[in-house]
């Protein structure tokens, strides 16, 4: 904080305790003890998160309870895009891809104390097929599960799905639920209504109490088969407000705050505080409608080439924290794909809007906590106007957002989303995204030609599947339906005094709870 | 008196019916689609009708209607999108917090607005200082005033906590009334409920200021036309001290439209909840509105838009009959 | 509810000895007489973006959130556009916003008001029972469940709060209209062949101006707030409208890096309620001494 | 302390508030001494510092305007004007005490009687309060005790003030305008309450009030005030017998009286207004309006004091009769208002029998009582009227007298059309629609409107042409003794009288064939009731305009009835022609009323 800012605000300050002109008369220490402590780690949530039941939990606030209480049998190395065992130590998959054979550790026990077997996974994809939720479609081709014996978990494909095994490591992949919700309490709902509120897994952590609205705390899990925890305890606190976040971080009363931090106040930051930005798969995505006009005329869809300043949008907008996009698949998904063309260019972005039917257009952003979506949209509204569009903006929730199918003549013109796939696989990408029937193609983009490569391309090897996924990306980049503006860093703003940092980008917004320790 | 309560509660119950119809016409113009926001991205256009079918978005209006208020005195308010629990539930776990937040605040506004509303009517110079400061501190947004709250009291005095009902280095007891200032004196932890008080002060006094400034306003207002009245030239000339002249005959006439004025300002405060419980982290009503809104939660929003409501109806149905209590002449009418 | 009819009630009681004479008794004219500092403050706020620099949405080239310099008198925000710019426009939105409410709060509010307290009977006790309705309701909680439903803009979240705001102005306006046609001059007038129509425009409603005019002008600053507030949980003026409220709940994330983003909008904000308060104890103040002499 | 001093010693009192149009005097120099155990009267009009005057001594002048003081005020030794706030504080309650005028405003209205009473006392018993009570004539004290002031009847009320006053044993009392604000019948048991208590317990009253009748009843010695000071000063009998101030004179000459009847000639009246109390005085305060002032008048005071009498005039006894004839005497000119539409007045052809004014058959007025609770049986109604039979002939005048409650009010207004009779018809004569004059005159006005603009209304409604209207205005206002500038005036800027000429103004603009008055003087001081009772003579005259007169006074009714009908409980008790009434009145309830009016007996003037 500067100098100056620090007077006024004190000024301020000042008047604020003239005016209510009352406080405390008690004075007391202990307003803020406890932190800094090695047995607690707190971070906030700027939200609550839905449930946290694995097989329906499909978001991204509240991955952290998930993933530090259950495990998949694959994961994504830390740091890397690369697959890991976790609780499958190996796997194989047959020549025709539709096979795949794990090998279970023999040494997992769950939280509830039984010990992990090849029935429990079973029984917990089961699970995830019957609660049919959202993320029920990985396991939605899946034709039988078997357990040869105690440790090796036979999966049969009805066809071939290459990314099988990004499903198996994904976020929102299946988990290993444990026996208290699938038998002891599943009730009439598969153990939905335990889930809500506590749970049983295998990770280094364990729910230890759920309080909508206030904190979610983890325990450590002394009997983790892995390498345990550092920390004795994680308090997850719902704190809304990012300035109350960052004063309760400064204070030290948080350790990590995961996202949601406002890119250009990072440099106000003291020093007692360090700042990481760890590559993601998180994506800044324009969608333009192109079912209405004036965007159904290609013409003057291919116009927003030049009149879309992503250097502008993604420095201004985001500070140091992404970086511009050059391709339509996040970074490393897809090496040697096809570079994005955009480049501003007044004339001929002004030619094409000069085509356009209508220069009435409505932008509509995703409401986000740090307000990034709402300036790069304020940004984009300056860019389109110097072309000659009159653009209004408008915050949308979600569930607009997904209400807009139904009535695209309705819908806005242009959008923007920031999203991520599932994993680390182009047809995770591709499918959701570009795909006609994608869950997050909202504004109805249709191309049958993608619909056709995405459908063969997931049923070949990756050196056939690749130049189909090169065509889409070319495909993507000339019907200019979507437009790919920034690779967005997570950023995760921490006490100096914690070390071990380890995170994923494929699993956004999260940092490996267990990993982290204080000191050294 | 009897039949003064009656007829106020043949009022309330009125205006409660009110309340639910006006919920029920927001219900029903919503313009997003909260079976598709059920059901998931990814689920077939099948299982949206399937949801509206079972939701009954489908039934003609009336019926709608009639199934809606038949739910409502079920205590059915549908289910929340975004926590999947029944509505209800959700607003049972986080009414309480509400509660002892407003409580307090109302307390403290009624508290200062009394304090303040003196010192106006006593006028003189202070008096009208203390008006200004207390105008421009009510005219901060709320958030900002909670802002800088926060960074005066709990980033550079370090006396009082910066946000939520509780340190976390405390143990939350489970019940019975889940206030966790009556419950820590039933469970005998004085420790916790000088926790909980502490961090009900900042939040409260944001919440309180812009009340405390209208009751303080209207109650010098009436002080002032009281202070004009014969039977206080009356009370002084049996040769009484200001001091009783003040509070045993003029105060209590006063009262009336500073009670009025209370009642009317509880509505602003259950409005002002969403905004202080986000900045304080407070796990109430107004955290839970303002999570919703982010998730266009209607079955939610409705809801807590009802039970607020009904709090603040119930609020004025009080403060009506303590006014009755307070004028006798309202009494015989 | 009925506590709420009686809001008018203690007023007319001080009137010692003779029937309510509340602020009606000034002048016609002196009435409008008070509305004076309003109109001037309203227009120096109309012309007052001349002054700005830059528009409300251009662009600053000194750069974005640089802080307040000679080239930027209030720093520039997030997106580098003039703070010092977007506030003259933003006063000018938030001022005649609420001024939009209020005056439709009035109109409507006065038009029921005066409906039900000329004519009495059945009439009042429907109009009245329907506006106890809504003044019963929960004002800020009913306008965010309002703008919930219909999607966060200006507009709406306008329309929104006059919805929740008109109750009051009907419950003045009837309370007054109904004391004075209490009174014997509504007799005499009625006597002298005066028509309904005139003798509620221009015998009673008259009266009702002085204590309309004195809510109003404290409500300025309670729905700039109220906007505020709306903006902080989402459902404000959508950007990029230079609005108040608007711009110092969006700007609260920059608070502690650069402060001039949320405390400047948010200064004039309260500096705006504080003119608007004070106008409003000054005209109650002068309204009340003319009477009470 | 001293036994036989004066309890109360005013001497050359000044009382000045600061206000924002110049300082406002509203006590110049006042001198009064009460011994102990004595009964005084301050008499006055409003205005004239009376009120003041009690308040001074009682410590209690407003705050706001803040006044300042001069002089001396010795309460029992104690000077009020320079004492402490907490010692005059002291004072109040035991040495000093007050009964004001506005019985329900006095009383707390969310305190029990009894709570109020003990809170005088200083702290009593129950028994102790129901005593107390008990000791002034209130019935089932104990009961009483437990009500709140809104339950009782005004007189009762005034009862309690009175049990409040006397509780701890006072010295002294300030009685402000104790019994203006009741009936006759109550009035008169009120002052004779207080002047017993006052005899029997030694207590020394000061009875502050515009009305020398009601002073005249009780009071040892009276005091005139006039202009902020005492102008004249005696006993009771010197000081009506033989007046020496011409101001007690006119006081004593403009009342109406209940033995003599003016009806054909006008009540002596007080010509112009009291000096603005904003501008410095010199010399006589009363000389602009004195018949008999020379240019002596305007030198210094000239105080006579002479044994218990004592005056302020240039030449005390100058006068001994007011002088005839109004301040109409050159305004007779009815002529322009003589010329009324002959559409709307047709009665006003010459030739034509001229038919009753309004004629009333059986008219009864029920008003509905609130039902206790929601679903109750709705309980009987009120009646106000119970069948009356009336008659008004044309150009008449007719008085109706009655104490509150007696459904005088209600009749009069279903006679104008203000109400609709539950049962019986009302017939109106022919003629421009019933007018009426209401007992607040300024409340009768539309306060933001001038007074011009209202008179125009009428006209209008007329459909008299837009081009007359102005002319018409103007020569109204003249007929009724108002300036021309009062057309543009809004009815605050006016003085009392002056509002009610405007009333009368907008009221006879078109003549009506009734002028219905609803106690039309009794808001108004003494001269200023003259004149306007003058005017309603005389318009009555001028215009054949007939009267229709309600109120509770009885020798305003004597002033300018023909007839007078005496209504109780919403019946007529008695009907007769004026003169007939009050030499032979027959029904008990009459005779009650006319033994109760404060009359100043045996009085030498008008000679």
């Amino acid at each position: 904080m500067t100098r100056r800012t620090t007077t006024l605000l004190a000024v301020l300050a000042a008047g604020a305790l003239a005016v209510t002109g009352c406080g405390s008369a008690e004075k007391t220490d202990s307003a803020s003890s406890s932190s800094g402590d090695s047995k607690t780690l707190r971070i906030p949530y700027l939200a609550d998160m839905s449930v946290p039941d694995p097989d329906v939990f499909y978001d991204i606030e509240g991955n952290g309870v998930i993933l530090s209480q259950y495990e998949g049998l694959l994961k994504y190395k830390a740091g890397t895009l690369d697959i890991e065992p976790n609780l499958a130590t190996e796997y194989e998959v047959s020549d025709d891809g539709k096979t795949y054979t794990f090998t279970l550790r023999d040494d997992v026990t769950f939280h509830s104390g039984p010990k992990m077997t090849c029935d429990s996974v079973k029984a917990a994809f089961q699970r995830r097929v019957d609660v049919d939720q959202a993320p029920a479609w990985m396991l939605a081709d899946v034709k039988s599960m078997t357990c040869e014996n105690a440790t090796t978990f036979v999966i049969e494909l009805k066809n071939k799905v290459t990314p099988f095994l990004h499903y198996m490591a994904s976020s929102w992949g299946p988990k290993v639920v444990g026996p208290e919700a699938i038998e002891t309490n599943a009730g009439d709902d598969f153990g939905q209504t335990f889930l809500e509120t506590k749970g049983d897994g295998t990770g280094p952590y364990k729910l230890s109490s759920f309080k909508r609205g206030s904190a979610y705390t983890l325990t450590k899990n002394a009997e983790y088969w892995g390498t345990p925890a550092n920390f004795e305890e994680v308090i997850l606190s719902i704190t809304p407000d990012m300035g109350t976040q960052r004063l309760k971080l400064e204070k030290g009363d948080l350790d990590v705050i995961l996202h949601g931090f406002p890119a250009s106040e990072l440099e106000s930051l003291p020093d007692s505080v360090t700042v990481e930005k760890q590559d993601s798969l998180l994506r800044l995505i324009l969608y333009v409608n192109s079912n209405k006009a004036p965007f159904n005329d290609p013409a003057v869809r291919a116009g927003l080439q030049s009149t879309i300043d992503t250097n502008q949008l993604v420095e201004q907008g985001y500070s140091d924290t992404a970086e511009k996009s050059t391709g339509i698949y996040p970074p490393g998904l897809l090496p040697g794909e096809p570079k994005l063309p955009y480049t501003p260019d007044p004339a001929k972005a002004k030619a094409a809007a000069d085509k356009a039917k209508t220069k009435k257009l409505t932008l509509a952003y995703s409401a986000d906590e740090s307000g990034v979506q709402r300036r790069v949209g304020e940004l984009l509204q300056a860019q389109l106007k110097t072309a000659g569009y009159d653009v209004t903006i408008k915050e949308v929730q979600l569930p607009t957002v997904y209400g807009w199918a139904e009535n695209l003549e309705e819908a806005p013109d242009l959008a923007i989303m920031t999203n991520t796939p599932d994993g680390a696989h182009p047809d995770l990408w591709a499918s959701i995204m570009f795909s006609s029937t994608g869950g997050l193609n909202f504004l109805g983009a249709k191309n049958e030609k993608i619909d056709a490569n995405l459908g063969k391309a997931i049923s070949l090897p990756p050196e056939e599947a690749d130049p189909l996924y090169k065509e889409i990306a070319q495909e993507v980049i000339d019907d200019n339906k979507f437009f790919l503006l920034g690779d967005v860093k997570n950023v995760f703003v921490m006490q100096d005094s914690l070390t071990g940092l380890s995170n994923t980008p494929a699993y956004p917004w999260l940092v490996d709870f267990a990993a982290l320790k204080r000191g050294e | 008196m009897g039949a003064l309560v009656l007829r106020r509660f043949g009022a309330l119950l009125a205006v409660l019916f009110g309340l639910a119809c006006i919920v029920f016409v927001l219900q029903t113009v919503i313009p997003s689609d909260p079976a598709r926001a059920m059901v998931g991205a990814n689920a077939s256009q099948e299982a949206v009708e399937a949801k509206k079918a079972e939701l009954g978005y489908d039934d003609p209006l009336p019926q709608q209607f009639t199934q809606y208020l038949q739910r409502l005195a079920q205590g059915d308010l549908q289910s929340s999108l975004r926590t999947r629990n029944e509505v209800t539930a959700d607003l049972r776990e986080f009414a309480p917090a509400t509660f002892e937040l407003a409580f307090s605040a109302f307390v403290l506004a009624v508290a200062m607005g009394l304090g303040l509303g003196l010192l106006l009517a006593g006028g003189g110079r202070a008096g009208r200082i203390i008006r200004i400061f207390l105008i421009g501190g009510a005219s901060v947004p709320a958030f900002l005033t909670g802002l800088l709250l926060i960074l005066v009291f709990y980033s550079w005095l370090g006396i009082l906590p910066a946000s939520g009902r509780v340190g976390d280095n405390f143990i939350v007891p489970d019940g019975p009334t889940n206030l966790l200032v009556v419950d820590s004196i039933i469970g005998g932890t004085p420790d916790l409920t000088l926790d909980a008080l502490k961090h009900l002060i900042l939040p409260a006094l944001t919440l309180a200021l812009l009340p405390a400034l209208a009751i303080a306003r209207t109650l010098s207002t009436s002080l002032t036309q009281v202070e004009r009245e014969d039977y206080v030239r009356t009370a002084r000339s049996k040769g009484l001290t200001e001091r009783t002249v003040l509070l045993k005959h003029a105060l209590r006439n006063a009262s009336g439209p500073a009670l009025t004025m209370s009642g009317l300002q509880v509505g602003l405060m259950l409005g002002g909840v969403v905004v202080v419980e986000r900045i304080f982290a407070w796990p109430g009503i107004g955290l839970y509105i303002d999570q919703s809104i982010a998730y266009s939660d209607f079955p939610a929003i409705t809801g807590a838009t009802l039970l607020l409501g009904t709090a603040y109806v119930l609020v004025n149905f009080f403060v009506d009959l303590t006014q009755a209590w307070a004028d006798p002449r309202i009494r015989t009418v | 509810m009925s506590a709420i009819t009686r809001v008018g009630g203690p007023a007319s009681r001080m009137w010692r000895g003779r029937p309510a004479l509340s602020p009606g008794a000034l002048k016609g004219e002196t009435v409008w007489h008070a509305l004076i500092p309003v109109a001037i403050l309203s227009l120096v706020i109309l012309i007052a973006p001349v002054l700005a620099p830059y528009g409300g949405t251009d662009v600053n080239p000194v750069g974005a959130l640089q802080s307040p310099s000679p080239d930027a008198w209030f720093g520039t925000d997030e997106i580098g556009r003039d703070v010092f710019s977007r506030i003259l426009i933003g006063i000018r939105t938030s001022w005649f916003a609420a001024l939009g409410v209020i005056l439709l709060g009035t109109i409507i509010g006065g038009l029921i008001g005066a409906i039900a307290g000329a004519f009495g009977g059945k009439v009042d006790m429907v109009l009245m029972r329907i506006t106890d309705l809504f003044l019963s309701l929960p004002a800020p909680v009913l306008a965010i469940a309002v703008i919930a439903a219909m999607g966060p803009s200006l507009r709406n979240t306008l329309i929104a709060l006059s919805i929740v705001w008109w109750p009051w102005y009907a419950r003045i306006v009837r309370g007054e209209v109904r004391a004075l046609a209490a009174r014997p001059h509504a007799e005499a007038a009625q006597l002298a062949g005066v028509s309904r129509t005139r003798l509620v425009l221009k015998h009673l409603l008259p009266g009702a101006a002085a204590p309309v005019i004195v809510t109003m002008s404290l409500d300025v600053g309670n729905l700039i707030l109220a906007l505020a507030g709306l903006s902080f949980i989402g459902l404000g003026a959508p950007p990029p409208a230079p609005e108040l409220g608007a711009m110092s709940a969006r700007g609260l994330q920059y608070l502690f890096g650069h402060p001039w983003v949320p405390i400047a909008p948010a200064a004039a904000v309260a500096l705006l309620a504080l003119a608007a308060n004070l106008l409003g104890d000054a005209i109650n103040r002068r309204l009340d001494q003319r009477t009470t002499r | 302390m001293t036994g036989t001093g004066p309890v109360l010693d005013v001497q050359d009192l000044h009382v000045t508030f600061a206000s924002s149009g110049g300082d406002v005097h509203a006590v110049r120099g006042a001198s009064l001494q009460i011994a102990p155990g004595e009964v005084v009267g301050l008499v006055g009009e409003s205005g004239s510092g009376k009120s003041v005057l009690g308040l001074t001594a009682l410590g209690l002048l407003p705050r706001k305007p803040e006044p300042r003081l001069e002089g001396v005020v010795l309460l029992d030794g104690l000077d009020m004007i320079t004492a402490t706030d907490e010692d005059m504080r002291a004072r109040r309650g035991t040495d000093i005490s007050a009964v004001f005028q506005d019985p329900m405003g006095s009383l707390n209205p969310s305190m029990r009687i009894g709570a109020q009473v003990a809170e005088a006392a200083g702290g009593a018993t129950d028994e102790e309060v129901a005593e107390m009570l008990a000791a002034t004539g209130i019935p089932e004290p104990e009961h009483k005790a437990r009500a709140y002031p809104h339950e009782l009847s005004g007189g009762l009320r005034q009862r309690v003030m009175i049990a409040m006053a006397l509780s701890r044993h006072p010295k002294l009392i300030i009685a402000d305008e104790p019994t203006t604000a009741l009936d006759v019948t109550v009035q008169a048991k009120v002052l004779d309450l207080l002047a017993a208590a006052s005899r029997e317990r030694g207590v020394a009253l000061l009875l502050v009030t515009h009305d020398l009748g009601v002073a005249a009843r009780i009071c040892d010695r009276i005091a005139v005030a006039y202009a902020g000071r005492i102008v004249e000063e005696g006993t009771a009998a010197q000081l009506l017998q033989q007046p020496h101030h011409p101001y007690t004179v006119g006081l004593l000459a403009s009342r109406p009286r209940l033995d003599g009847s003016i009806a054909g000639g006008d009540l002596p009246t007080l010509p112009g207004r009291p000096p603005d109390p904003r501008l410095p005085l010199a010399g006589c305060a009363f000389a602009p309006r004195c018949p008999a002032a020379d240019a002596q008048c305007a030198g210094p005071l000239a105080i006579h004091v002479n044994g218990e009498r004592r005056n302020e005039c240039h030449h005390p006894g100058v006068l001994t009769r007011w002088p005839e004839g109004g301040p109409h005497a050159g305004r007779r000119d009815p002529i322009l208002l003589k010329a009324p539409n002959p559409v709307v007045a047709p009665a006003m052809v010459r030739g034509v029998p001229p038919e009753p004014a309004v004629v009333v058959r059986g008219a009864v007025r029920e008003f509905e009582r609130p039902k206790p609770f929601p679903f109750a049986k709705r309980p009987a109604p009120f009646t106000a009227v119970a069948g009356v039979d009336l008659e008004v002939p044309h150009a008449g005048s007719v008085a109706i007298v009655g104490e509150s409650g007696s459904g005088k009010s209600t009749l009069l207004r279903m006679i104008v059309g203000l109400l609709e009779p539950t049962a019986g018809d009302v017939t109106l004569g022919p003629g421009a629609p019933p007018q009426m004059i209401f007992q607040d005159a300024g409340a009768s006005l539309t306060p933001w409107m001038p007074i011009g603009k209202q008179i125009e209304e009428r006209l209008a409604a007329l459909d008299v042409p837009s081009s007359e209207r102005g002319a018409r205005v103007a020569a109204t206002l003249e007929a009724v003794g108002l300036p021309a500038e009062a057309q543009t005036a809004v009815p605050r800027a006016l003085s009392g009288g002056q509002r009610q000429r405007a009333a009368i103004a907008r009221a006879i603009a078109v003549p009506p064939a009734l002028l219905a008055c609803d106690e039309p003087v009794s808001a108004l001081d003494v001269s200023l009731a003259a004149q306007v009772l003058n005017l309603l003579c005389h318009l009555r005259e001028t215009l054949d305009i007939a009267l229709l007169f309600v109120t509770h006074d009885l020798a305003a009714a004597r002033a300018v009835a023909d007839e007078v009908v005496v209504m109780q409980r919403g019946e007529i008790v008695e009907r007769a022609a004026t003169e007939d009434l009050f030499t032979d009145p027959q029904h008990p309830y009459t005779r009650e009323l006319l033994a109760a009016v404060p009359e100043i007996h045996a009085m030498a003037v008008p000679a």
